[in-house]
């Protein structure tokens, strides 16, 4: 039986009728038309679907649509402001973060949480958070690079 | 990656919850982090699904006379980061760190993940080692059980049907205690190869009290009791954690067998109790 | 996967190998046996629903007993098919008359394919044995009715 | 109007930050799963859980009947489509009949037996578990060497003896080389099976036209030409009629270098229910459908003197193919036979290879192809030389090195090495972790019962693939060049790069040839009603042949561009600077948009010269490019665990002229990840009956963050004669360079207990069984 959610997805209010079992990352990208998230597994092993709910990134292909009912979400889609970059999208492309840009979304919001909780992480700091967003690109040393670079910028 | 279709509900009090799950085939969904992926792969298929997180008041983290009490719905990510646990039961804060990674430990709930009892997950091998207790509720009990009653084999735990996990309560750690939670994570799933929770205390030179949970070993975490033993009547850590595999059960997969696993428990006992040691004053 | 192990059952051999082929004991005591009809000379058609946790399915499939030599060995096959994946598991039992029962020695194989292949490797192992003892359990919970042995899992 | 003329300065190696990332960083990329159309419906593929069986019945009436499912399709339907072309060939090459969707009869884990299509992607989920099919299941196997042995199960009935083909080579004379040998080192080496694992998936859109009888075809693809060639001759239809688009790829390394069967599959369902068809492959597809990668056994013989000189090297190659040929299946070998002699001087080359199949998934090219394989042959082979011969290893390299001034350098193989400085990378990088301190420190280390290694690779690699000769589909690239009437610039590339950077390298190029700003630059690639035929992107072919193409197309539009500008200056010549033509003589200038505009308007033409500012430019290398490096890996292992760590990984490349540090730079740190990933990770498990027990990324380990080393990486430039760019190629260097330097170095942390060899992946199991050994 289907049920009406509503929530804020990027500051916007989204009001909709979904199945109980449709996916939060299906709902993002096929109802809300975002489609930054991504899926590249099926096991939550990837994170590349993640986003932010109330501050903290979780994978949404593990999130029924109907748990955020209520909630704020924040997509990649909804990361810089008024045109103007996050500075982690800005490092990441300072930095060359990013190949083939697949897992950038999430690796981005990943990363976003970081900064929020430590916004000054060493290196090991890094790697550790970001352990639950594969990529099979980069190696993660640009990655690394860019998330410090971002801290710095900040703290500077 | 599409789970079959299932009837949800969202009961907005403990009540009503419990009313839900007294009868029928029904799943409690809390972060969802173990039952979802088995639903997106069809290996668990729920007809109905009850979803505990609009249930107020589950998620606290209390300290009270020499117990922490802890929601079912408290996720790994407050868990870690709570200064209750941090101060008061360092062990488990320090396991809950080790689970999953960033986005798992933000919605998975340590209610959720001890009901589902996986044979390599983090939590078992601490609470043993605190003994620690969970209170088991339904519409019509109310129950504590000791962690080492409350896992009983792989995915089978002491949950009666229409019970759900309250709350777990933890004995405070003594801040003189020495502690430690050592893991062997598997490369690809991040689950627990081997796991070891351990707690010293020490009175001046001697050990006067060993507390070693171990976890992904075998079907079901354990405490090492003839290892605890050997320790507090003044036997050495090597001695001791020579000791942990005995009379267990191995499991074994691709990427260890039974016999490294067993290896493993015994060298990563040693080098546990060797951090908590050194931690301990 | 190969998997092995003994098991002791309280009671004397000849009654153990009985036991172990009656169609009735087998049904209650294979985890998760729904039904299991003859279909023709030691073979039956089973359903069952395997439950572990929130994982669980459906399964389809066939039980049978070959190369029988009576009170001392038989080979057991059990097969199954679902959406989850299928299994196969083809053991040769051997009974010795020990004091105070008889040991069961199971040695064999056990196939799985599908879903649960792709995912449950971290699992199969552990999940194999358990059923195989959940067996041996209930196989002597259904034999207490004559014996007052309590089990022993000699795994 | 006077102008300075002072060259302004090139980007030609500067870090240039790219330019497809703004849409990548915000999530307004267009991957293949983002596409949606009115009218779309949703495809999802029945497969087989059986390596082996026969189909007994198949009943698709209860799908079917579920509401929402439009249309089921099997192999009947399909049986008359051209199979899924194999573009190898080599002598006597036995080539399965390879159908869209199985017949009676599957081979592997994953073979697709029926197509259900719906109006939503969870109908389609829901419906194929309503598909049933019967089975009987038949022997399978999966071990190559398992499958040669006779009374094997046979993959293909029809031939017993599984072998596909066998491949003999030689150079020089081998048997004379062993016969003068004082000493020969033989070793079994294997390089398991990898899943390539790219973070897209694969996934195909269909839209057929009923009106024009015309397709377009979207596909997460490597190779968008070869793919409408290939899949024009599946279907039956004229090539003119197909379209294909690559949208925004999310990496590929080799598995989207193919023709696959749901490409065909959609095409034909879309031309079947009329209507738009998406399918998105599931990652355990992937682990299952997509090709994998390596999958060798390798017999090597080493024959050299005492004094360290390499004389000779046999092998005997056994190639897991899989159930199938994919595109290039049977190739992949040939090019491990190929680079077999690594960077050593030595003249005598003997190679067997005997390509098997099995029940698995089929092999093909993943990141290398055929050349991390031999160069982890020939570089593990060399440390047990210098082992046996109890030699440093790099020492031992030194010596049997191809000098720098023998360049070109004939092979034993057939192939010209193009050049190269080889000591120069190796003293560098072991200057970098000043080698004689670290040996000194690792028998202190052994002293003190503590595990060091230090281990070397100096790898050679086979790039910019390739001359046409070479290469079964043509080994050229295209580009095209024009410059739009308002005078911006756009480009027109046949590579079709996933990730790898080209619309900032190329789009370097025009800006320096052009002498105009990289903003007013436009690379286009894949879309074949766009751009001119082309190869694509692989075998590090992108910039050395696509970025070559692109600069000859270049000369002959800054020849037009002067031309045009001259007339319009009324001057003999001009020079390209700052987005103008400038006649140097009097400093008198015209900017690009006026000259563009000149040229469309037409009013007037120089002599002998078309209207309109645009050149193509397919261009032919003369030879492939041979960039080398070397790596070092200095690791400890836990005595107790057998936990291999790493300590230092040092990086020397040499991959010619670099454009753009940054992207180089990114292209050694990911090949370097999956080289890692082979060494200690990695590895696609089959139990006896060929099911794939690595299934799903909580099985199969691909390299984590916090799994990673921190790469120390440099450069040497020996820039290639092949191209006037002097560019090599980068993107497998990584990868081929790593897993030999990071065996040898764990091999090295325990040869004092007497540890030859270790097979990869370097599991701490595996490593702890061995200490034990060495201490029984």
């Amino acid at each position: 039986m289907k049920r009406t959610i509503a929530l804020s997805i990027n500051g916007k209010s989204h009001a909709d009728e979904v199945e109980p079992r449709l996916l939060l990352i299906h709902y993002l990208r096929e109802m809300a038309s975002l489609t930054g998230p991504h899926i590249a597994c099926e096991t939550s092993t990837c994170g590349a679907c993640t986003v932010m709910l109330d501050g903290k990134a979780v994978k949404s292909c593990t999130m029924f649509a109907v748990q955020a009912d209520g909630r704020k979400i924040l997509t990649i889609e909804g990361l810089a402001t008024n045109g103007k970059l996050d500075p982690l999208q800005e490092a990441f492309w300072n930095e060359h973060g990013l190949q083939c840009g697949f897992c950038t979304p999430g690796m981005i919001l990943t990363a976003k949480q970081l900064l929020n909780d430590n916004p000054n992480p060493t290196d090991e700091e890094i790697r550790k958070s970001i352990e639950g967003n594969l990529c099979r690109c980069t190696g993660y040393q640009h990655i690394v690079n860019a998330v410090k670079a971002a801290a710095a910028k900040a703290g500077a | 990656m599409i789970p079959q279709d299932f009837e949800y509900s969202a009961p907005a009090s403990l009540k009503e919850a419990l009313e839900l799950i007294a009868t029928g085939e029904r799943k409690i969904l809390a972060g969802g982090m173990s039952l979802i992926p088995l639903m997106k792969l069809r290996l668990a298929a729920p007809e109905h699904v009850v979803d505990l997180a609009r249930v107020p008041g589950l998620d606290y983290i209390t300290e009270s006379g020499g117990t922490v009490r802890i929601g079912a719905t408290v996720t790994h990510h407050d868990l870690e980061s709570s200064p209750v646990i941090r101060g008061r039961a360092p062990l488990l804060a320090e396991a809950a760190g080790h689970i999953g990674d960033t986005q798992v430990r933000n919605m998975g709930t340590i209610g959720g993940s001890i009901a589902h009892a996986d044979p390599a997950a983090d939590y078992p091998a601490s609470l043993l080692a605190l003994e620690a207790q969970i209170r088991l509720v339904s519409a019509k009990s109310d129950r504590t059980v000791p962690a080492s009653d409350f896992f009983l084999d792989a995915f089978t735990t002491a949950i009666e049907p229409g019970e759900l996990v309250l709350e777990v309560l933890v004995p405070t750690e003594e801040p003189k205690e020495g502690y430690r939670y050592e893991k062997v994570a598997h490369p690809a799933s991040g689950f627990a190869v081997v796991g070891v929770a351990a707690r010293i205390k020490k009175a001046g030179a001697k050990i006067s009290m060993a507390r070693i949970g171990v976890t992904g070993m075998s079907p079901r975490a354990f405490r090492a009791l003839e290892a605890e033993k050997l320790l507090e009547s003044g036997a050495g850590v090597a001695q001791a954690a020579a000791t942990v595999a005995e009379g267990q059960d191995a499991n074994q997969d691709l990427y260890a067998s039974a016999d490294y696993r067993r290896h493993l428990a015994r060298i990563w006992v040693a080098r546990a109790l060797s951090v908590a040691l050194s931690r301990a004053s | 996967m190969k998997i092995s192990g003994s098991f002791l059952v309280p009671v004397p051999q000849e009654r153990a190998f009985r036991l172990l082929q009656d169609p009735v004991v087998l049904a209650r005591s294979m985890p998760g046996c729904d039904t299991l009809e003859r279909i023709g000379d030691n073979e039956y058609h089973m359903k069952m629903k395997m439950v572990l946790a929130s994982i669980s399915g459906l399964f389809d499939g066939k039980v049978r007993i070959a190369d029988s030599r009576p009170h001392s060995s038989f080979r057991l096959i059990v097969e199954g098919a679902g959406r989850i994946g299928f299994m196969r598991g083809d053991g040769l039992l051997t009974l010795t008359e020990l004091e105070g029962g008889t040991n069961v020695q199971y040695e064999g194989t056990v196939e799985v394919g599908g879903t649960i292949a792709a995912v449950g490797q971290r699992l199969l192992d552990t999940t194999a044995r358990m059923m195989i003892k959940r067996f041996f359990e209930k196989l002597t919970a259904e034999s207490a009715s004559s014996g007052a042995f309590s089990p022993t899992a000699i795994l | 109007m006077a102008t300075t003329t002072t060259k302004p300065e090139t980007l030609f190696g500067k870090k240039i930050r790219r330019r497809e990332d703004p849409r990548l960083l915000t999530g307004t990329a267009t991957y293949l799963d983002d596409i949606k159309m009115p009218g779309m419906h949703h495809a999802c593929v029945v497969r087989s859980p059986h390596a082996a069986a026969r189909i007994k019945s198949l009943n698709v009436k209860p799908a079917l009947a579920r509401p929402g499912v439009t249309a089921v399709f099997t192999g009947a339907d399909v049986k008359d489509l051209g199979p899924i072309p194999c573009g190898a060939s080599l002598p006597g090459l036995r080539t399965p009949h390879h159908h869209i969707l199985a017949q009676d009869r599957v081979y592997l884990v994953g073979h697709p037996v029926a197509v259900v299509v719906a109006t939503d992607r969870y109908i389609a989920a829901d419906a194929v578990d309503l598909i049933e099919v019967d089975y009987e299941v038949l022997p399978a196997v999966s071990d190559p060497e398992k499958a040669l042995a006779p009374g094997a199960p046979a993959v293909h009935p029809q031939w017993p003896d599984n072998t596909a083909f066998t491949f003999h080579q030689e150079g020089g004379d081998i048997t004379g080389a062993f016969a003068q040998a004082d000493v020969v080192v033989k070793q079994r080496i294997t390089s398991q099976r990898l899943i390539p694992t790219s973070m897209e998936t694969r996934g195909v859109v269909a839209d057929w036209h009923a009106g024009d009888k015309s397709l377009t075809l979207w596909s997460s693809t490597q190779i968008p030409h070869l793919l409408r060639t290939l899949l024009a001759g599946i279907l039956g239809m004229p090539e003119n009629h197909l379209r294909v688009i690559t949208p925004e790829v999310g990496g590929g390394f080799g598995s989207k270098l193919n023709v696959y069967a749901e490409e065909a599959l959609m095409a034909f369902v879309s031309m079947r229910i009329g209507k738009p068809v998406k399918w998105v492959e599931s990652r355990r597809e992937n682990f299952l459908c997509t090709i994998h990668g390596r999958g060798h056994v390798d017999y090597f013989e080493l024959a050299a003197r005492r004094d360290g000189t390499m004389l000779g090297l046999r092998l005997k190659l056994i190639q897991d193919l899989g159930a199938y040929h994919q595109l290039l299946t049977p190739a992949i070998p040939t090019l491990s036979v190929l680079m077999m002699p690594g960077l050593y001087k030595f003249k005598n080359i003997s190679a067997d290879i005997v390509g098997v199949f099995t029940n698995c998934t089929p092999t093909d090219a993943y990141r290398g192809a055929g050349r991390p394989e031999a160069t982890h042959g020939i570089e593990r082979m060399v440390d047990i030389l210098a082992a046996e011969l109890k030699m440093d290893p790099a020492e031992l390299r030194r010596k049997n090195f191809v000098g720098k001034d023998e360049f070109p350098f004939q092979t034993a193989t057939g192939l010209a090495y193009d050049s190269g400085n080889y000591v120069l990378p190796l003293d560098t990088a072991l200057a970098e972790i000043d080698y004689p301190a670290l040996r000194r420190e690792q028998q202190q280390a052994r002293a003190s019962g503590k595990l060091m290694g230090i281990g070397l690779s100096t790898y050679g690699e086979i790039c910019a693939i390739g001359p046409s000769p070479a290469t079964p589909a043509g080994g050229w690239e295209s580009a095209t060049v024009k410059i739009e009437p308002s005078g911006k610039i756009t480009v027109l590339t046949g590579a079709s790069p996933h990730g790898q950077g080209e619309e900032t390298t190329f789009a370097q190029i025009v800006a320096d040839e052009l002498g105009v700003d990289i903003d007013d630059v436009v690379v286009i690639h894949g879309d074949t009603a766009i751009v001119q035929y082309g190869i694509g992107t692989f075998g590090s072919r992108g910039t050395a042949i696509g970025g070559t193409a692109l600069y000859y197309a270049l000369q002959e539009l800054k020849g037009k561009v002067k031309k045009f500008g001259a007339m319009l200056l009324e001057c003999d010549d001009v020079a390209l600077a700052g987005g103008k033509c400038v006649d140097e003589r009097s400093g008198k200038s015209v900017p690009f948009a006026q000259v563009a505009a000149a040229s469309y308007r037409a009013m007037k033409l120089p002599p002998n010269t078309q209207p309109g500012l645009v050149a193509t430019y397919f261009w032919e290398p003369p030879n492939f490019t041979f960039p080398f490096g070397a790596h070092v890996v200095i690791t400890d292992v836990d005595r107790e665990t057998g936990q291999v760590s790493i300590r230092r990984y040092v990086a020397v490349d040499d991959c010619g002229k670099i454009i753009n540090p940054l992207i180089v730079a990114g292209q050694v740190h990911g090949g370097v990840a999956q080289g890692l990933g082979q060494a200690l990770w990695e590895q696609a498990v089959y139990d006896e009956n060929g099911q794939l027990l690595s299934g799903e990324l909580t099985d199969y380990a691909l390299p984590r963050a916090h799994m990673m080393p921190w790469i120390e990486s440099s450069h040497t430039e020996t820039p290639s004669p092949v191209n006037p760019l002097g560019v090599k190629g980068v993107g497998e260097a990584g990868t081929i360079g790593c897993s030999p330097a990071v065996v040898n170095s764990v091999v090295d942390a325990l040869s004092h207990l007497g540890v030859r060899h270790i097979d990869m992946p370097l599991t701490p199991e595996k490593v702890w069984k061995l200490i034990q050994g060495a201490r029984a």
